[in-house]
C-alpha cells in the first residue's frame, strides 16, 4: 500500500486539464509541445508543488510557459457555463459569422501581452462581440468555449486515477475501447467485488487495459491478477495500466497467461462479445442450466449527464448510445454427484443415452458436457471428474494417468486410476468399521451418533 | 476475509433461498428462548428446516439440501448484504454504490467520510474497496440507526476499518481531528449544502466529494453553493439499469410463414444449449428482452474536486 | 368529417377518471357497479352536460351516486402530490400501520354521511394520522393515494380519444400490446404519414387493434385501411378501435384481408416481432440491400416520465423499459431494368449463375429474388417482371398466360407473352424510323433533338 | 395531396442524393438570372448537373441517373421538410413532434394554435394531420419567419389550412375571434406561462395545450402556472431515440474460439441476405448495434388538459 504523492515529482505522470483539452502527460525537464499554433509549457516548473490550479505564464526568452501556482484568492470564477460538457457537438446552432468580433487578434494580443487571456479577459471578448447576445444559450457556450481553448490560461494538474483515465481514454474515441464507459467500467469493477488480495481472472480484448487497470488499483499491490492473454496481443494494449502511473508495487499482482495454454480445459464457452446482447444472453443459459451460479443477471445501463446552472438544468444534448452488456452472476456449488446415483466408482445408470428417468428422476438434473472425439484427439479429464466414453466406432483408446499425489497413494493393482487411492479405501474401512459399532445403538442414538461423527470427519479433513 | 473460505461458528451468512429470498444467518449452535433456555438453532424456510449448526465447517457458496429443496449459504458480500439487510432507510442500489465509489476515485488506503449511515449498504462497499489501510468515518443523526450499523459492521468483521458516530453533521462537522485528512466525502442528506463548510474543512486538495439526491432542486441548490465554495469539476450524473430476461423456449416455426417454398431455408436458430431438460424432445432455443418495467430513477449524483490551492 | 359532441351522450362511450382508476365505460340508462365495495355509479345523470369535472352525490334511495357538475369556482384543488403517477410500485416505503389512523371507519362514515370524501375531507384524515408527517415523501403520497382511492368523491369524465385509449390499455397491462407504448404508437403513426385519404395497409398482431384505430382516427372517414388478418383472429383483437367509440362514417375506411390470400405474392419477407430487433435488422438488411427504399431506419425509444412538483422534481421512479424496435424508410423507385442489359425481351448476360462483371459491371446492383419449384408447384411472375427460369433436372413447365389487355393487343403468333404487345412493337417501329431520320443530322444535333423527343415521348404517354 | 402523383411544373421536392444530403427543389423550367433573363433552370449536385424540367412528370419517388451517379425525387412531406429546410431557429424534431401530436389529440377537423411558428416543422406535421377541415393559427413574434412560412406553406400545398400571423401572443393574445374554439395550443416559447392566459381563453371545454422548453426551470415554472390556472392531467415527459446501425459482415469463426472439437457446432449465423455482392464469395451475415453517439436531450413536452367546466 501506498500514499499518492500529494506534490508533483519529476517523471511522474499527470493529468493536464485545459478547456477543452483533458489529458495524461509525463513531467519532462524538456519543455513540451501541446499542439499547433500553441506555445510549450514547461511541466517542471510545477514539480514540488502541489495538484491543483495553475496559470500559464509566459517566461521571458522563448515561446514557453510556465506554471505557476494560483494563489489563494487570486483566481477569478471560471465562467460556470463552460463546465457543461458536449456542448460543442450541438448543429442546431446559428452559424457564428468570424467577423463579429470587433477586437482583431493583434489588439488581443497587445493587451495582453502573451498571446494568452486570463479568464477575466474573457468579458472584454464578450463585451466586443456583436453577436454574442443575439445568440442562444448553446452558441453563447460554444462562442465562449472556442475562444477559452484559444486563450484561456488556466490550467489544472490532477493526480492520474481510474477516473480521469478511463474518461479520458473513452472520450477520445470510445470504438477503441469497445464503448466501456467508465459507469460501465464502474460496475463491472464493484460487481465483481474487487478488493484487496483477492485473486482476481481477466480477459479483456481491445479496452486498452482499463480492466486491468482497474483491478491493480483496487488491489493495492496485494493478491494475485491472472489476466488471460490472446495470440493477437497488440502494442497499446495496456494503455490504461501505463496511464495509471502505478508503482512496480502495484503492479506487482499481475502475471499473464496465454489463451492458448487454458484452452485445452475451455469447457465451451464462447468469447463474450459487446456489440449485443445474444453472445451473453448465451452465456446466462449456460450458467442457469448448468445451475453453477445464483443471481445470473444480464444488464444494460444508460448515463445522462445533466447540465446544472441557474436557471439553465437540462441533461446534456448528446449522450453515448451505447456500453454494450453486463453479465453478472455468483458461483455457487454444483453437486453432480447426487444426481447420477454413484456407487463406489460406479454410477447406477445403466444407460445414460436413454436414462430411466421414474427410476433416476435426479439425473435430470446433472450438468453433461458432450463431446466427439475424432482419430488423434485426446481429451483431458481433470482427477474427481465423473465421466462416461462410449465407441461410436471400432476404437482403441491410449489413456495417461496423471499422478497428482505421491505414487504409494494410488493403488498397485489399478493401472486406470479409478479406483479410490490406498488412504481413502482404508478410511472407508474404518468408516465402515464405525457405522457397524454405531448400529449396535438403538436407531435414535445410531442417527445422532452418527451426525456427529460425520460433522467432526468433515471439519477435520478439510482443514488438514 | 479472502482467506476465509468455511463458515465458522458466529459467521454471518446470507441464505440465498430463491432470487427474490434472501436471508441475513448468524451462525450460532443454540438460540435463547424467550425464557432464557437454550435450544438448537433451528431456522425454518419453505423448504423445510435448516439445522444451523450443520452449516459450520462448509464452504461458502455449498448447498444444503433441505427436506423439499436446496438452499445455498452466502458470502454476505456488500451486494448480497444490501439484498437481504433489514431497509431502516430507503438504501442506495448497487449501481449508485458502484458509481459513488469510482466517482470518489476509491481504492485502498483512502480515508472516507459518510453521512448518513443509514442502512450502511454503501458502507460495506466503501469498506470493501478502502481495506485493510484506509478508514471509513461514518455519522448518522438517529441514535438507533448507528448502534445498528457499528452491531453489523462488527459481525461482518469490517469493525477496526470504521467508525460509527451519533452526530448531525450539519450542524457539528465531521470532527476537527479529521481536518485536511481525508480524502473522499460522500452525502446523502435532504441537504446537503448544509454539511458543506464541514466536509470543505476535511477534505485534502484535490479531494473529491459526493451528493446524492432524489429531486431537481436539491441537485441545482447543491451544484450553485459548490461552485461558491470553491469546488471544481462538477458533474451531475443518473445512471440506470435495464434488465434483459433471458428465456429458453421451444422454437416454432410462426404460423405466418407457411408458404411451402420456404422450407429449405428455415428460420435462423440460436446454439441449442445442453443443458436443457433432457426428456424434452423439442428444439430449446432462447431469446433475450429487456424487462417490461424497471427502475426509472433512484437520485441524481453530483461529483466534484475540493481546489484548495485557490479561493 | 364530423365534430366530437361537446356534451355525454347516452349509449356513447367515456373515459372514467378517478383517483387510481382510469377506463372507458358505456352510458348506459342502468347504475353500473365499478369495483367490490364500492356503490354503483349511475351514468346517465351526466347526460347532456359537457365532459370535465363531477362529484359523486349520494342518492337518498339505494346505494346509488349520481354525477353532479363541479359548479364552477366550487372545486378544492386536488392535491398536486397525486398528479404523479407509478408511485405505487415503489417498494422502498417504510410499512403503512394500520392503526396509527385515530378516526375510525365508522367516524369517517358519519363524518361524510355518505362513506365518501371530498378532496377537503383528506386534510382531516391527514391531521389524524399519527404518521403522516414522519413519513418520507413516497410513503405520503403512497398513503394520500389510498386514501383517496377509497374515498375521493371526484370523478372526471372525458370523451375517448386514442391518446387516452392506448395510456389505459398499456397501463392494465403492457404486454397484452406487446409493449406497444403509447409514445411508440404515436412515433408510428407520425412516421408512417398517416393523413386523411390516403391508401394504409396494417399488418397488426396483438396488439390489441391501438394501430388500426390510430390509423382510422387519422383517416377522418376518407380514404382506405387494408386491415391484413392472420388465420389466428381473436375476439378483442379490435378492442382499441371498439373503445376509441368512433362512428359508423369513420370505420367506413377499413376493410380486411385475409393473410392467404396475400400469401402466393409474398416476396418472403419474415413477420417482424417486437422481442429483439433481430427480424427487423433482417428487414433492414433486405430492405437496403433492394434499394427500394431510402432512409431505412431502425430505432428504439425510451419514455421518461418526470414528476414536477414545488421542491420535489424527479423523475418517476419506475419506467417502461421495453417497447421495441421501429423500422421506417420511404420507398423509392428501384429500376432493375438499367442493371440487367436489356436489348428486346432477352438480357444480354449469358451466364446469370456466373456472370461476366467485367462485362457487366451494372448487373451487381440488380435485385435478384430465387426460388425453387418442386413438382406441382406453380410460380405466378407478374406482368412486366424479368425473370430467368432454369431447369435443374428433366422438366416440363406448363405456362399459363393472363391477358390483361385487350386480346388483339397482344401479338397472335406469341403464345409466351414475352414479346412486347402489337402497339409497343410498332410504336417501336415508328421511334426506330425518327432515329434513322435524326441520324441523318450532324451527331450534336442528333443528341440535342433525340433529347427532346424523348422527353416529348414520356410525358405525352404517362399523361395518357 | 394524396392524389397527386406525379410532379408538376412548380412542385416543391425534396432532391434526395445521400441520407446527409437533402435539398428543397422547386421545380421550374427556368430561373432568372442577377441580369433579369431567364435560363434554363439546371440544379448542381455532386453527381452531376440535373436540368430540373426533366423532373415534370416524374412520379415521386422517381430515380433520377446524372453523370456520375443518381438522385431521387421526394415527395415534400413534413419529415423530409424538416431534414431539409432552412433552419430558421432551432427546430422541434419528428420523435417530439409525434408526441406533440398524439397528446394533443389531433386529427382532422382539429382548431389548433401554435405559438411561435419558428422554422415551420411541426406546422407541416400538425397541417397534413387535421386537413382537410381542420385548421392552424401559427403565430411569431419574428416578422421574417411568418413571411418565410407563409411563403413555405403555400408552396407545400397547405395554404389554405393554415393562418400565419406576426404577433406576440404573451402580450396580444391569439385573437378575439378564436374565443372558446380552439381544441389545442402548442407552446415553444423561452416563458410559456406569459401566454397561459390567452391559452385558456381560446381553448374548448378539455381542450389540450403542449409546451416544448430544454429547460428544467422553465418546467417548473410552467407546471405551477398550469395548475394555477385550472389545467389538469399534467404530464411532462422526455423522450429519447436510440438507432442502431445494422451492418453486413462476412462472418469468421472468432479466433479466441479455434479448439478443434468445436467445428462440428459452428456459430449460430443470421439467415443470409440475398441481396449481398454477389461477388463475394463469403457468407455474408449482419449484426446490428446501437450507435455510439446519440441525442441526449431536446426538450421537456409538458402537456394538460384545460378544464373549464370548473375553476
Amino acid at each position: 500500500m501506498e500514499e499518492t504523492s500529494e506534490v508533483i515529482k519529476l517523471n511522474s505522470r499527470v493529468v493536464f486539464c485545459r478547456v477543452g483539452d483533458k489529458r495524461i502527460l509525463t513531467v519532462h525537464q524538456k519543455p513540451l509541445y501541446l499542439k499547433k499554433g500553441f506555445p510549450k509549457v514547461n511541466l517542471a516548473s510545477a514539480v514540488g508543488k502541489p495538484y491543483g490550479n495553475f496559470l500559464l505564464v509566459k517566461q521571458k526568452e522563448g515561446n514557453v510557459f510556465n506554471l505557476e501556482p494560483l494563489e489563494v484568492g487570486s483566481a477569478k470564477e471560471v465562467d460556470p457555463r463552460l463546465e457543461a460538457t458536449g456542448v460543442t457537438r450541438d448543429n442546431r446552432d446559428i452559424v457564428d459569422s468570424s467577423t463579429s468580433q470587433k477586437l482583431t487578434m493583434d489588439e488581443i494580443c497587445t493587451r495582453t501581452g502573451s498571446g494568452l487571456l486570463g479568464a477575466e479577459m474573457i468579458d472584454l471578448l464578450v463585451e466586443n462581440s456583436a453577436t454574442f447576445s443575439s445568440k442562444s444559450e448553446y452558441s453563447q457556450q460554444k462562442y465562449l468555449r472556442k475562444k477559452l481553448e484559444k486563450y484561456s490560461d488556466n490550467v489544472t494538474l490532477m493526480p492520474p486515477s481510474l477516473r480521469l483515465v478511463s474518461e479520458i481514454i473513452f472520450d477520445y474515441d470510445p470504438l477503441s475501447v469497445q464503448n466501456l464507459r467508465p459507469d460501465t467500467l464502474a460496475i463491472l469493477l464493484n460487481t465483481a467485488g474487487i478488493s484487496c488480495g483477492g485473486k482476481y481472472l481477466v480477459l479483456e480484448n481491445g479496452c486498452k487495459g482499463l480492466v486491468t487497470a482497474g483491478v491493480l488499483e483496487r488491489l493495492g499491490g496485494e493478491g494475485r491478477l491472472i489476466r488471460i492473454t490472446t495470440k493477437k496481443e497488440r502494442s497499446g494494449e495496456l494503455e490504461a495500466v501505463e496511464k495509471l502511473d502505478l508503482s512496480k508495487n502495484l503492479k506487482q499482482p499481475l502475471i499473464s497467461l496465454p489463451l492458448q495454454d487454458l484452452e485445452c480445459l475451455n469447457p465451451g464457452f464462447e468469447i463474450p462479445e459487446k456489440d449485443n446482447c445474444f453472445p451473453l444472453a448465451e452465456c446466462h443459459v449456460m450458467l442457469k442450466s448448468m445451475g453453477c451460479a445464483v443471481l445470473v443477471k444480464l444488464t444494460e445501463n444508460w448515463l445522462r449527464e445533466y447540465q446544472v446552472l441557474p436557471d439553465r438544468t437540462h441533461p446534456l444534448v448528446t449522450m453515448s448510445g451505447n456500453s454494450g452488456f453486463l453479465l453478472s452472476g455468483i458461483k455457487v456449488q454444483t453437486s453432480n454427484a447426487e444426481f447420477i446415483y454413484p456407487v463406489g466408482d460406479k454410477s447406477l445408470v445403466e444407460d445414460l443415452d436413454l436414462p430411466d428417468f421414474d427410476k433416476f428422476p435426479k439425473l435430470a438434473s446433472a450438468t453433461c458436457y458432450k463431446c466427439f472425439l475424432k482419430p488423434g484427439d485426446a481429451l483431458f479429464i481433470p482427477s474427481l471428474w465423473y465421466h462416461n466414453v462410449k465407441a461410436l466406432d471400432f476404437s482403441v483408446a491410449v489413456n495417461f494417468f496423471w499422478c497428482g499425489m505421491r505414487k504409494e497413494l494410488y493403488d498397485a493393482g489399478d493401472p486406470y486410476g479409478n479406483k479410490d487411492p490406498v488412504p481413502v479405501a482404508r478410511a472407508a474401512q474404518s468408516v465402515d468399521k464405525a457405522v457397524a459399532l454405531l448400529r449396535t445403538l438403538p436407531p435414535k442414538f445410531a442417527q445422532f451418533y452418527g451426525r456427529k461423527l460425520a460433522n467432526v470427519l468433515y471439519q477435520k479433513s478439510s482443514e488438514g | 476475509m479472502h482467506g476465509q473460505r468455511c463458515i465458522e461458528e458466529n459467521s454471518v451468512v446470507i441464505l440465498y433461498v430463491d432470487f427474490k429470498t434472501l436471508r441475513v444467518l448468524r451462525v450460532t449452535k443454540t438460540v435463547d428462548t424467550k425464557d432464557g433456555k437454550k435450544v438448537p438453532n433451528i431456522y425454518q424456510t419453505i423448504y423445510g428446516p435448516l439445522n444451523v449448526s450443520e452449516v459450520i465447517g462448509k464452504p461458502y457458496g455449498a448447498r444444503i439440501e433441505l427436506k423439499k429443496g436446496f438452499v445455498y449459504l452466502m458470502f454476505p458480500s456488500p451486494e448480497l448484504w444490501t439484498l437481504a439487510l433489514p431497509h431502516r432507510t430507503q438504501i442506495l442500489y448497487s449501481t449508485d454504490i458502484s458509481l459513488i465509489i469510482a466517482n470518489l476515485e476509491l481504492k485502498p488506503g483512502k480515508i472516507v467520510c459518510e453521512a448518513g449511515t443509514g442502512s450502511g449498504s454503501l458502507s460495506c462497499s466503501i469498506l470493501r474497496t478502502i481495506m485493510p489501510c484506509g478508514k471509513l468515518h461514518t455519522f448518522d443523526f438517529h441514535d438507533q440507526r448507528v448502534e445498528c450499523a457499528v452491531e453489523e459492521f462488527t459481525s461482518l468483521g469490517y469493525g477496526e476499518f470504521v467508525v460509527a458516530k451519533h452526530r448531525d453533521v450539519c450542524q457539528d462537522g465531521f470532527g476537527v481531528e479529521l481536518t485536511g485528512k481525508v480524502d473522499a466525502v460522500f452525502l446523502d442528506l435532504p441537504h446537503p449544502w448544509l454539511a458543506l463548510t464541514a466536509a470543505t474543512k476535511v477534505l485534502k486538495n484535490c479531494g473529491r466529494i459526493a451528493s446524492f439526491s432524489p429531486c431537481v432542486e436539491q441537485v441545482q441548490k447543491m451544484c450553485v453553493e459548490l461552485r461558491s465554495n470553491g469546488y471544481e469539476q462538477l458533474k451531475t450524473i443518473e445512471c440506470l439499469v435495464r434488465e434483459s430476461v433471458v428465456k429458453t423456449i421451444t422454437l416454432t416455426t410462426p404460423s405466418l410463414c407457411t408458404a411451402k417454398n420456404r422450407t429449405e431455408e428455415p428460420l435462423p436458430k440460436r446454439m441449442k444449449t445442453d443443458g436443457s431438460d433432457p426428456r424434452d424432445g423439442g428444439e430449446a432455443t432462447f431469446f433475450s428482452m429487456p424487462v417490461t418495467s424497471c427502475a426509472g430513477h433512484t437520485g441524481f449524483l453530483t461529483f466534484a474536486t475540493c481546489m484548495k490551492n485557490r479561493s
